[in-house]
């Protein structure tokens, strides 16, 4: 389809449920049925199999007839994790019954992956998935590190189905009723204070095997699917020169005389130098990708990105200096959205140093890149 | 030349301090007090400054103090930062500092025998040599005028103002000192607010600021020391304990060499820390060029030390309930306080003529 | 948007001068001809020049260029910094830029033809933006004064020399260049001395100059991707290879973690260089930036390359029958040439109003 | 023995030997008889068995006397690393052999370890040592990177004694005669155009059973001490304040005004910082062996100074700019000594790139800091 004839479509679509008159969750449900969601899914599943630069085409027109937005952020689980293994590794039933809701927001997505005893090493959880006679499953461990798990309705769960398989075939990957009786969630308050990630214990859980994604033992071919989109996730999308934490600073620069010496400029300027770097870099990614040639996977940017923002945060308090020996607020919260722009330097520099563990930690990410994109020989057995 | 090694009482100093922390001051209940209405441990300063001897270290036996030298000082100031003890160890030290510079109203030896708590209302973000702030003025023995961002104000008994070129003690009741909510909690600073306070002058305030900031920053050094250490050490212990692909994680190649330069570097900390120290203690004429050696290099060393311990430490160091955030925030309120390390190697080239 | 990916004539492009690279270019014949008296290899050029057409690139075919782009000599650059090839590209694309940039007298037909080497007389490590050099002085048609360090000088039939604010074409007979021991011997100096000169004024000095510098940071940077690319290669070619303790020095997981962090950079570096080449082609209001921002990025990462690349083959890589020096010695000269990174970067903070 | 006994022993040795009428040579074979060469050695083998911190105050007094030095740099290896290895595993009857000549200099010594094959991994030497039937020993192999063989009467020198032992139990430890037949010194080019080291081919090397040094099959723990003691002499001994090669830069920064830059002058405080605070290591380290306290051995200084050498000789080149293009001489030739000081920027920084892999590659010495030091588990089997 050429682009001007998308944007027929959506200027058809939007004919139909104009953006002013239109109830918002209305709205996005027709917009998912019309194929207008992700232009690169299947028809039926809220695409129309075109590829996935076309999406763009669509936005634009859409957030310029003033049509409500999806807030990403949010969804960022769902839509960056779930959505795409689900679509490669789940049946049409499962599909249809969990992609809609997950794109309008009605049901937010977590992840249950990480374990007390397994962080890097992530094939190695022993949450245990025990099949019952009807097929059906009781689950039970304990889960950590998990965002949106006090609001999500559903989780993607991987947990060891078969304990006398090898560590990487005994595992089954589930979603997960969060509402199920035997789902706990407690807050995990962070070095921030506030409490963004959770705990979740899971007491005899019962999952039914239609919620199970993928076959049996093959949770982590299925899981690997949910860790490379959260790197891209992680990754970023490219933002206009002059956005993020960058930015950010170089406001501060501009806008506080007081504030600059002669080596805190050029130390900006290596920043700056990063960070523009990156976002080229992610911008080449993304029109690689775009061209159907899948360079390497997300982990560079998101290994450089958050190295990039543990610099810029720190640089951005040395160079306060008075005004960054203050901080906001301490109390233990639930973070209503995390918009860090309005938090004090500290609370950047403190949230970036999740960057580099969140999704992967640098150290995997780097061995990631030698052995899978370098070729270099594994070490780890594991 | 300077010896740059522990003496023995050095080595006997530490062990009875850090007996003490170990006693009173484990991490969980600096962690609890921090949150708490009671944020510093006044009980604990009591018996470091007054029956272990701390507050008087640096002061001579015929002016009331324990007669020994900035490097105990220093050893103290090392281990005090190793347990991120929330004591006015700094402020204390500081003030006295200044006051040794001054003729001696009696106060120095109170301060001396830890039985009054006076501390210097500069903000810890004070810059050496940048200049004194003019934010109070001095109306006959009435000071009225704010200090922001003021560390170890909150337990104070005594406040030295600096204004109208002298600097004045002023009663912890007479001024409004308010909490801040700090970056580093183990330290929180106030903002002080003066309002015709009634002061007494005890010093000319150049020669006592300079003083102050001096004995600060080489006691800040060693501080920074203490709390790379403590992150070098959690984290081996760390990396040893934790399994994961089957083996320690500190088996790891890529891990032990990050650990092994953290651990060239910490061993660089010690010898400027010590260096400063001992400049500082024996009066020597390089001491300038000491402490700013020292700040610029122990403070990025603490900060290193800090945020490899909480990467290392993998999604729990990440977490309230681990110690190893009260350190990283310690270290990087450190690396502001007295001037960040891009001051420090600015005044130095000014000291070694380098020029612009 | 400018577009950062190779097109596939670019990906032709680029496997017909490697083609001629490794049949003409191997590193042997390289490093033997950098001793011999003829350093460089003026039949190499000739084919890549005339033959493969890569000196009239980026020059319009109604003046007598191939009418590509600026994107496809920054391709070609790319593969001769890989080869660290010892022709004179750098020089010839700088005098076709200059030519470019004001009125055609014939000449710039025949440099883009590659049957006359025109190269600018201006020294390598000339900072964009820095002013011309005012060492040369026109009387009438006649030049008289010295250009210390030019690149590609050597083998060059004319040579554009700065004077009087014109930009003067002298014939290489007329001058006196001289060799200069290098430290790039891929890439020899020379000094050259006029003392009343015949000189041809072909351009306003000030706007070719500038179009010259503009177009050598673009080039240059792609140049530096091109030697980061090989280091990068050669590397990981020899650490999978080379067996110590009984496994492949590649396995070692701190060799891994590096050879990784360099790929990281490695990419943002052709990003950089992409976007650079791409904003030079379209003329796009961003080139200037876009240069600058090359420069300060793969400049650096080509010497990182280098660097780890002798140090990952330790000893071997340490001697003279090996390549790794040929790179690491273009790479370091690279980032002195037509600026520092640090030069670069404070041209960024000027043209992005990050003041002082 | 008290400092003030030892400096009446120097001043009777110099009465009976005048340094103004005492032929050089002369001087220091009395020298070295009279216990003065190193008071820390045992009596009759050049020294007094005294404290190592003493030789300070015989070398203070001899140099006021304008008694003859000893150029360090040419018997580094006889004097750093030779000698404390005989010292250590050596017969009386070698000692006395050898000890004085390589103290006069009479005899330069070179050190035959390394292999084209065996690089960081040493103990994997292959040049083999065939025990003949009257005790002898013949050795055939290849070394490569040996420094002053061309110049050298006497190498130490590692060899397979028993290739069917564990690769570490099959080394025995040689002096060899450097005139013996066989021996074939060819230079070794390197990236500065000189060749300092050599490839030395050894070819049916005779080596009378009289010049092992420790057991047959004990040749890995002999070399370690060799080793050692390598990177404490490539460590260096502290120089003062403003010496070494930050100093050389600093004085170019005063005297060149035209180099100056804000961001250049913040890099420059950087190495001095870097390169003073490596300074004191050094010499805290030297305080604490002098107190008896051996702390952790000089890798950690040799590791540090060696990438500081790196970035400050970087640096000059950056700071030097055009100057920095050119070079002085690509001749190949031998070093006739090591002047860093009067050669180019470029050569300062090409010498440089040695400094992290000669003595021990940097890789090899993190991971000496981090298991010996550190306590970290072991990983190289090897």
């Amino acid at each position: 389809m050429r682009s001007d004839e998308l944007v027929g479509q959506v200027r058809a679509f939007l004919a139909e449920h104009a953006p002013a008159t239109t109830e918002r969750l209305e709205f996005l449900r027709a917009r998912f049925d019309a194929g207008l969601a992700w232009v690169n899914f299947p028809q039926g599943l809220g695409g129309m199999d075109l590829p996935r630069d076309l999406q763009p085409v669509v936005d634009g027109e859409l957030a310029a007839a003033g049509a409500p937005d999806v807030p990403l952020p949010r969804v960022g689980i769902g839509l960056g994790m779930a959505a795409p293994t689900m679509l490669r590794h789940g049946t049409v039933a499962q599909l249809r019954r969990w992609l809609r809701p997950l794109w309008t927001e009605e049901e937010v997505w977590c992840q249950l992956f990480s374990e007390p005893g397994a962080g890097s090493d992530l094939a190695s959880v022993s949450t245990r998935a025990v099949r019952e006679a009807d097929g059906d499953w009781v689950v039970d461990g304990q889960k950590v590190w998990t965002s949106t798990a006090h609001e999500a309705q559903w989780a993607v769960l991987l947990a060891r189905s078969d304990p006398s398989a090898p560590k990487h075939e005994g595992l089954t990957y589930f979603a997960c009723d969060m509402s199920a009786p035997g789902v706990e969630v407690r807050p995990l308050r962070q070095i921030t204070g506030e409490a963004e990630f959770n705990e979740v214990f899971l007491t005899g859980v019962r999952i039914p095997d239609a919620h199970r994604i993928g076959e049996v033992g093959q949770g982590w071919q299925v899981a690997r699917t949910t860790l490379m989109n959260e790197r891209v996730a992680l990754g970023g999308d490219p933002v206009p020169r002059g956005d993020g934490m960058i930015g950010l600073v170089v406001r501060k620069w501009r806008a506080r005389p007081e504030l600059r010496t002669a080596a805190g400029r050029d130390a900006l300027l290596r920043l700056w130098v990063a960070a523009e770097a990156g976002r080229l870099t992610a911008q080449r990614l993304r029109e690689e990708l775009a061209a159907g040639q899948p360079g390497p996977d997300g982990s560079a940017v998101k290994y450089a990105n958050s190295h990039l923002n543990q610099e810029i945060s720190g640089f951005e308090l040395e160079l306060l200096g008075d005004e960054a020996l203050r901080y906001d607020d301490w109390t233990m919260r639930r973070p209503s959205r995390r918009d860090w722009r309005e938090r004090t330097s500290g609370y950047r520099y403190l949230r970036a140093r999740a960057n580099s563990i969140e999704g992967g930690t640098s150290e995997i990410l780097c061995n990631v890149i030698a052995e899978r994109v370098l070729g270099l020989p594994r070490e780890v057995a594991g | 030349m300077i010896s740059l090694r522990y003496s023995d009482v050095e080595d006997e100093l530490r062990a009875s301090v850090r007996r003490v922390l170990a006693d009173r001051a484990p991490w969980q209940a600096v962690l609890a007090r921090v949150e708490s209405s009671d944020p510093y441990d006044t009980g604990l300063w009591q018996t470091l400054a007054a029956d272990v001897g701390c507050a008087g270290l640096a002061v001579p036996q015929d002016r009331g103090g324990a007669g020994g030298s900035y490097r105990e000082a220093a050893v103290v100031a090392e281990e005090l930062g190793r347990a991120v003890a929330p004591v006015p160890h700094l402020g204390a030290a500081m003030a006295t500092a200044a006051l040794l510079s001054g003729q001696d109203c009696g106060l120095l030896a109170k301060a001396a025998a830890g039985e009054v708590l006076a501390v210097l209302a500069l903000p810890l973000s004070t810059r050496p040599g940048a200049g004194l702030p003019g934010t109070v003025t001095a109306d006959g023995e009435r000071l009225t005028g704010a200090v922001g961002g003021v560390a170890d104000a909150l337990p104070a008994d005594l406040l030295l103002v600096p204004a109208n070129g002298g600097l004045w003690a002023v009663s912890r009741e007479a001024a409004d000192v308010s909490e801040v909510i700090s970056l580093d909690m183990t330290r929180p600073l106030a903002d002080v607010t003066l309002a015709g306070a009634r002061a007494t002058r005890v010093a000319d305030a150049a020669p006592a600021v300079a003083a102050a900031l001096l004995a600060g920053t080489v006691l800040l050094a060693s501080e920074q020391l203490g709390i790379a250490e403590w992150c070098l050490d959690a984290t081996l212990a760390y990396v040893k304990r934790r399994q994961q692909f089957g083996r320690p994680v500190g088996s790891f190649q890529a891990v032990k060499h990050r650990l092994a330069q953290l651990w060239v570097a910490v061993t660089q900390a010690r010898a400027t820390a010590r260096y400063a120290a001992g400049c500082l203690a024996e009066g020597d004429p390089d001491t300038a060029v000491a402490a700013a050696l020292a700040q610029a290099h122990c403070g990025p060393v603490a900060v290193q030390a800090a945020e490899q311990c909480v990467q290392l430490h993998g999604a729990i160091g990440f977490t309230w309930e681990h110690p190893a955030h009260l350190y990283l925030k310690r270290a990087k309120a450190d690396a502001i306080a007295l001037g960040t390390a891009a001051h420090h190697r600015d005044v130095l080239g000014d000291l070694l003529t380098i020029d612009r």
